[in-house]
């Protein structure tokens, strides 16, 4: 009941800041920019071409009917034209955005196995010799900039050792196949819609398996440098709250009672440690959307941080405003989503609803 | 006092001021007078020695070019390393009297500037900052360095804002507030006495923490040729332009590369040292096990 | 010297509001020492807090020697301030680590430099100059408690607030600290709200006792009185719970009963004398005797 | 044959390299069904002793010296300590509002309690075992209902289902007094369970740490800072002072007619009569830290009756009719 009411009060709330987004980056598109009309035009635009974007985009009325416009533009999907692959700014987005998604899933999971380990392991004997080794290891790696661990992989892994792939490839076979898949279960058939360009999703959906070891080999060494970029903040993180739950009353009740420490660490401590990680994920999510941007550059990965990539050496603006809202709007969703899940975690949270 | 013996007994901070000083050293005499440092010059083309491998003359190679990837790493440094002090020091301006206000005046008010800094928290910071220096920076070129300043600092405040504004209230309900309430201190003397010698020492922890970061959010604009118009040489950009001799030539991407992360590492290493330091309350959390 | 009258304190909670405090009317005389007593959430530090006017109160009045304070600003009340002060709780959340103890004790004289007043403050707290160059955190639990009083002195206040200045500290200590608060009173004709749930405390403190229950005073008069003939169920139940006598026994016969929301008198769902009448309407006080007045139907 | 013997039990930690002694030569023994009061102020080991018996110090501390025997185990020498806690030693500590588990419903911590036990009581097939965790069969949820109604919840079944924080203080503590009555433990250590209570509260939750003592036989070693709570409660108490006991003996000896000059100042600082009606005594200077501990008799400092012999010679423990105490004066 009460949460039910959080989550529509959290929905509206992401709703607005979303909304607010939007008009923020109007005014810095069509209103602080020096020339409104070459941001959307780009900077190579013909006269004539000039004059078709002002009418388009409205750029000779008042800020306010432009705002109108471009509420309006934005949320039936008409996100603008490329100047740089003259195609709607949408349609590049659907090809792209799916891709990164996929490889920030995977980077996501990599990250969270790597460092919560970590974490647990630094915490049981603090001061101690694995907890200093552990701690000197992300204090350095935390400040790697993404490129740097990119390049070093790039470099090791595939150029020198030549295990693997250094570029973003796709197995043709898998584009070959039918879009649309069904499972047959208890003589109903579920249809299961392919999404666009996620190559291992549907790989494994479409039982395609070569597909799918192609991609996954294709996809180890962008997602372990995009796990890998800021490495050592949710050790840091579990580390230090795993510290504070260990000392707290409640898992020297758990101890006392006779419990396994195995059995105290996991269901107790760690438990209860996880709790600001949740806080935490979409902060995370988003640094990995944004780490994509040079990751993807640097393996030719075509997601979407490689389109921006290629927008922004390219002045294409208009793919490039599309692209910072629509990650914009997947970091407050995911926001949205932890904040959910923060509550459905912690019976207090809920409670104080 | 305690906070000396700390200092000198903390090896992370000691590391970090080690690096530092160098560093800094290195880009101030590099920015008074680079042949101090070098022979070679960060901007003239010389074809016949391009993509030289490091040796004793060239100790990070060549680049394409043939411009010596040390000596284009040096001249660098100066504006590798001010953008980013510029940024830091304008976010906590700012963010720090956004915090404090809000904090302080609480209500409305409060409820006003937080609204606002959560807006610009909900961004991802990198790519709003792309996207502000790309539109702004576009017909003005020569500007595109200051507004990549300005891009970042949109970005950077609002994270100060949040901490002024949690140390603030943190403080605010402490019992000796409440005392020095009763013995009639004002607003402005509670702010001065009580609440300020807390906030100052943690916005110094936290920004020598975010110089690392927003180190490595200007290169990453540097990355993508946002940052200072060309010939000036950056890091970042030294690393894009390195990738297209990938993978011969894989000395002047990495050197920049790491170049940047030492930076980057002592920054951090130096904002870890400085809480433990700072913050007693961290050295018990060693000490209880 | 200090007078309340008709006190409400409300919160906004979870579906409605609270009185923390609900309408108290209660008076401290010049030089004599009134004790709140009652459990924790009975209102009895809200009551301070607003006595100090650290708390504005939602309906009632405050008066400070005679003078309604109850709706001065900040800026009016500069003249009220120093001249009554708090003895906190917790002496170590009470002093701002990072002041050296000279600071935090000349604090209320707001700037003004004198080194005598804080000697003086000091001396009479029976604490050596020496520790003004001190940190709080390398001062003992009672060594601070002493550096607070000392503090609240310095600005030659007429009426202490003392917000449960032992529950933090040592029994050994907590002697030395009450005899020293008597010693100050006497000395310094000092008025004192002393808010305490330790009834061995509240007995060797009071001139008078007022008791609290979930925001209303169920009972108040001289100690003597209060303390060895108590009128209200729930004060006779306050005193069955200190161990004294045969406290086995005692306990054997106590009854639980957990609290609920009752209408009428608050305390009829835990009270053993419980009548149908009792659930009616809340009883007022009642002057039973010159010196003694209590909230129950009983009387 | 008590089911609790400390023998010579020398306890120190580390902290910032330097090493200090908590606890020094502590003897000390316990029968089933008894109470035994340990009285002292902060930094004197009560806390300290009362981990040790339950198996629970922390890691920079390490037993020095003697042995700790329940039911004839030396816990000193066992690895495999959790073995014994729960249902061999429980503990009920100061602060209800943080000894439970803030985000498990209490069902399930009372469900771990039963686990434990019925593990140590006959070793049923993992299999078992398995299925009792995924399941609160009607056995165990009348097993739960039976220990919430001992300690007096009106309405336990709600209980059941409910997060410690929908409780109130007394009502967790009442909760891990029903948690020792599914543990069934030989030994029960209460340190400081009322300290953050109301004196109502206090004397409920006392209430039941007694029936609970009645019914199960359970010994309760009661750790307070309350001279007056703990020597109307226990059987036999023993004061404690920088890490050492000071004097021990039958509670209603040691108030009657105490011996050491710390036992005598302790017990006269609770005051007792009303304002103006004389002075409650003080005992001079503050308790000391254990890092800065003095030589010879820990309480010479603050101690009327020091002779010179308090400051160099550490007393040694000696029988004086029905206590034991350990000062220069009965040496």
């Amino acid at each position: 009941m009460n949460t039910w009411r959080f989550v529509v009060k959290r929905a509206a709330e992401s709703f607005l800041v979303i909304l607010a987004a939007l008009v923020l980056v109007f005014y810095l598109a069509n209103v602080a920019a020096p020339n409104p009309a070459s941001v959307w035009a780009g900077p190579d635009a013909s006269p004539e071409q000039i004059q078709v974007v002002t009418e388009l985009y409205h750029l000779d009325s008042p800020w306010y009917v432009q705002l109108y416009y471009y509420l309006g533009n934005f949320f039936t999907g008409k996100w603008g034209i490329s100047p740089l692959y003259q195609t709607p700014v949408i349609s590049l987005i659907e090809e792209y955005l799916p891709v990164t998604l996929e490889l920030a899933v995977i980077a996501l999971v990599l990250k969270l196995l790597l460092e919560i380990p970590l974490g647990v392991i630094s915490s049981l004997r603090p001061g101690g010799k694995t907890d200093n080794g552990i701690r000197l290891v992300y204090t350095v790696t935390r400040s790697f900039p993404p490129f740097m661990v990119a390049l070093v992989l790039l470099l090791a892994l595939s150029y020198y050792l030549h295990l693997l792939p250094s570029a973003y490839y796709v197995s043709p076979t898998l584009a070959l196949r039918e879009p649309q898949f069904g499972f047959d279960i208890g003589g109903h058939i579920y249809h299961v819609w392919l999404i666009d360009n996620m190559p291992i999703l549907n790989a494994l959906l479409v039982g395609d398996y070569g597909a799918f070891l192609s991609a996954l080999v294709h996809v180890i060494l962008p997602a372990l440098a995009l796990a890998l970029f800021g490495f050592g903040g949710i050790v840091r993180l579990i580390r230090n709250s795993m510290l504070d739950v260990l000392n707290s009353d409640f898992v020297k009740t758990a101890r006392a009672k006779g419990l396994r420490e195995r059995v105290v660490i996991v269901r107790h401590a760690l438990r209860n440690s996880l709790l600001p990680t949740i806080t935490i994920a979409s902060i995370i999510f988003a640094g990995l959307m944004q780490g994509s941007l040079v990751v993807e550059t640097i393996f030719n990965y075509y997601g979407i941080g490689y389109l921006v990539a290629q927008s922004l050496l390219n002045f294409d603006t208009p793919t490039l405003i599309a692209s910072t809202v629509i990650v914009t709007v997947i970091v407050v969703l995911s926001n949205l989503v932890a904040d959910i899940l923060y509550t459905v975690a912690d019976p207090r949270v809920r409670e104080s609803l | 006092m305690s906070l000396y013996r700390n200092v000198r007994r903390d090896k992370t901070l000691m590391a970090g001021l080690v690096i530092l000083v160098v560093i800094v050293g290195l880009t101030v005499i590099s920015a008074t007078d680079l042949r101090l440092l070098t022979s070679y010059s960060p901007y003239s083309l010389n074809f016949s020695a391009s993509n030289l491998p490091p040796s004793a003359k060239h100790i990070f190679g060549t680049d394409q070019e043939g411009r010596d990837v040390f000596t284009r790493v040096l001249a660098a440094l100066p504006v590798d390393i001010l953008t980013p002090f510029i940024i830091v020091v304008a976010s906590v301006l700012l963010g720090g009297l956004v915090g404090v206000v809000a904090g302080y005046l609480a209500g409305l008010v409060d409820e006003f500037l937080m609204r606002i800094t959560d807006l610009f928290l909900a961004f991802p910071g990198i790519l709003l900052a792309l996207a502000i220096t790309e539109i702004l920076g576009q017909s003005h070129v020569s500007l595109r360095l200051l507004y990549s300043e300005v891009a970042l600092i949109v970005v950077g405040w609002p994270v100060y804002a949040r901490l002024a504004r949690g140390q603030v209230l943190q403080v605010k309900n402490m019992p000796y507030v409440t005392l020095a309430k009763v013995s009639g201190l004002s607003r402005t003397q509670i702010l001065r006495r009580h609440v300020l010698p807390h906030l100052l020492p943690l916005l110094l922890v936290y920004s020598t923490l975010d110089m690392g970061a927003v180190i490595l959010n200007y290169s990453v604009l540097a990355f993508f040729g946002l940052g200072a118009p060309p010939p000036t040489p950056e890091l970042g950009r030294m690393v894009y332009d390195g990738l297209s001799a990938l993978p011969q030539n894989w000395w002047s991407s990495l050197f920049p590369a790491l170049i940047i992360t030492i930076i980057a590492v002592s920054f951090s290493l130096m904002g870890d040292g400085l809480r433990d330091a700072l913050d007693p309350r961290m050295g018990e959390r060693y000490a209880r096990a | 010297m200090v007078e309340v009258r008709d006190l409400t304190v409300s919160y906004k909670v979870k579906g409605g509001t609270l009185n923390a405090v609900d309408g108290v009317s209660l008076a401290v005389r010049k030089g004599e020492t009134v004790t709140v007593v009652g459990e924790s959430g009975s209102g009895k530090t809200t009551l301070g807090m607003v006595v100090l006017r650290l708390i504005n109160p939602t309906s009632g009045q405050v008066f400070f020697k005679g003078e309604d304070i109850t709706r001065l600003g900040e800026g009016e009340l500069k003249r009220f301030r120093g001249r009554m002060q708090l003895i906190p709780q917790d002496p170590y959340s009470s002093m701002n680590p990072r002041l050296r103890v000279g600071e935090i004790v000349s604090e209320p004289l707001l700037g003004r430099e004198d080194r005598e007043k804080v000697k003086e403050a000091l001396n009479s707290v029976g604490l050596d100059w020496a520790v003004v160059d001190r940190y709080p955190h390398e001062l003992s639990g009672g060594q601070r408690q002493r550096a607070l009083i000392a503090r609240a002195l310095v600005s030659d206040p007429e009426f202490l607030v003392l917000d449960e200045p032992t529950s933090n500290l040592d029994v050994s200590i907590q002697a030395q600290i009450l005899n020293l608060l008597l010693d100050l009173q006497s000395s310094r004709n000092l008025t004192y709200l002393f808010i305490t749930h330790n009834m061995a405390v509240a007995k060797y403190v009071s001139d008078r006792v007022a008791v609290m229950y979930r925001g209303r005073l169920v009972e108040i008069g001289d100690a003597k009185e209060v303390m060895s003939n108590p009128l209200h169920p729930y004060t006779k139940a306050l005193f069955d719970a200190v161990p004294e006598g045969d406290f086995r026994a005692k306990l054997r016969e106590l009854e639980v009963r957990d609290e609920g929301r009752q209408k009428g008198c608050r305390y009829s769902d835990r009270c053993k004398f419980v009548r149908d009448q009792c659930r009616l309407r809340e009883p007022d006080l009642l002057k039973v005797k010159e010196n003694h007045e209590v909230a129950c139907i009983l009387y | 044959m008590p089911v609790l013997e400390v023998k010579d039990l020398w306890v120190s930690y580390t902290r910032g390299g330097i090493r200090a002694y908590a606890l020094r030569g502590i003897n000390m023994s316990l029968e089933r069904r008894e109470v035994m009061g340990v009285v002292g102020e902060s930094g004197s080991g009560k806390s300290t002793l009362g981990h040790a018996v339950a198996g629970l110090l922390p890691p920079n501390s390490i037993v020095e010296r003697g042995s700790i025997t329940l039911e004839g185990k030396d816990l000193t020498k066992m690895r495999d300590l959790f073995r014994v806690r729960g249902t061999g030693v429980f503990v009920i500590f100061q602060d209800p509002m943080t000894s439970l588990n803030p985000i498990m419903k209490v069902k399930d911590q009372l469900a771990e309690a039963l686990q434990v036990r019925e593990e140590r009581e006959s070793l049923p097939s993992p299999f078992i075992r398995w299925s009792r965790r995924r399941s609160l069969d009607n056995r165990t949820e009348r097993e739960f209902l039976e220990a919430l109604t001992r300690v007096r919840f009106r309405s336990p079944q709600e209980v059941l289902e409910k997060y410690p924080h929908q409780l109130s203080g007394g009502e967790r503590q009442k909760v891990m007094i029903a948690m020792a009555y599914i543990l069934r433990p030989k030994v029960l250590v209460a340190d400081e369970p009322t300290t953050s209570l109301d004196v109502i509260t206090q004397a409920q939750v006392m209430k039941m740490l007694l029936s609970l003592r009645e019914e199960q036989g359970t010994a309760i070693l009661l750790i307070s800072h309350d001279v007056m709570l703990v020597s109307k409660l226990s059987d036999r108490m023993m004061v404690m002072y920088g890490g050492m006991v000071m004097e021990e003996g039958s509670s209603e000896e040691l108030t009657k007619s105490p011996l050491h000059p710390y036992t005598k100042g302790l017990q006269a600082s609770v005051p007792t009569q009303f304002k103006g009606e004389g002075r409650v005594k003080q005992i001079p200077g503050y308790p000391p830290n254990i890092f800065s501990m003095p030589q010879g008799c820990p309480f010479h400092p603050r101690c009327e009756m020091a002779m010179e012999v308090c400051r160099k010679v550490t007393p040694q423990e000696s029988r004086r009719g029905e206590h034991n105490v350990s000062c220069h004066l009965y040496g």
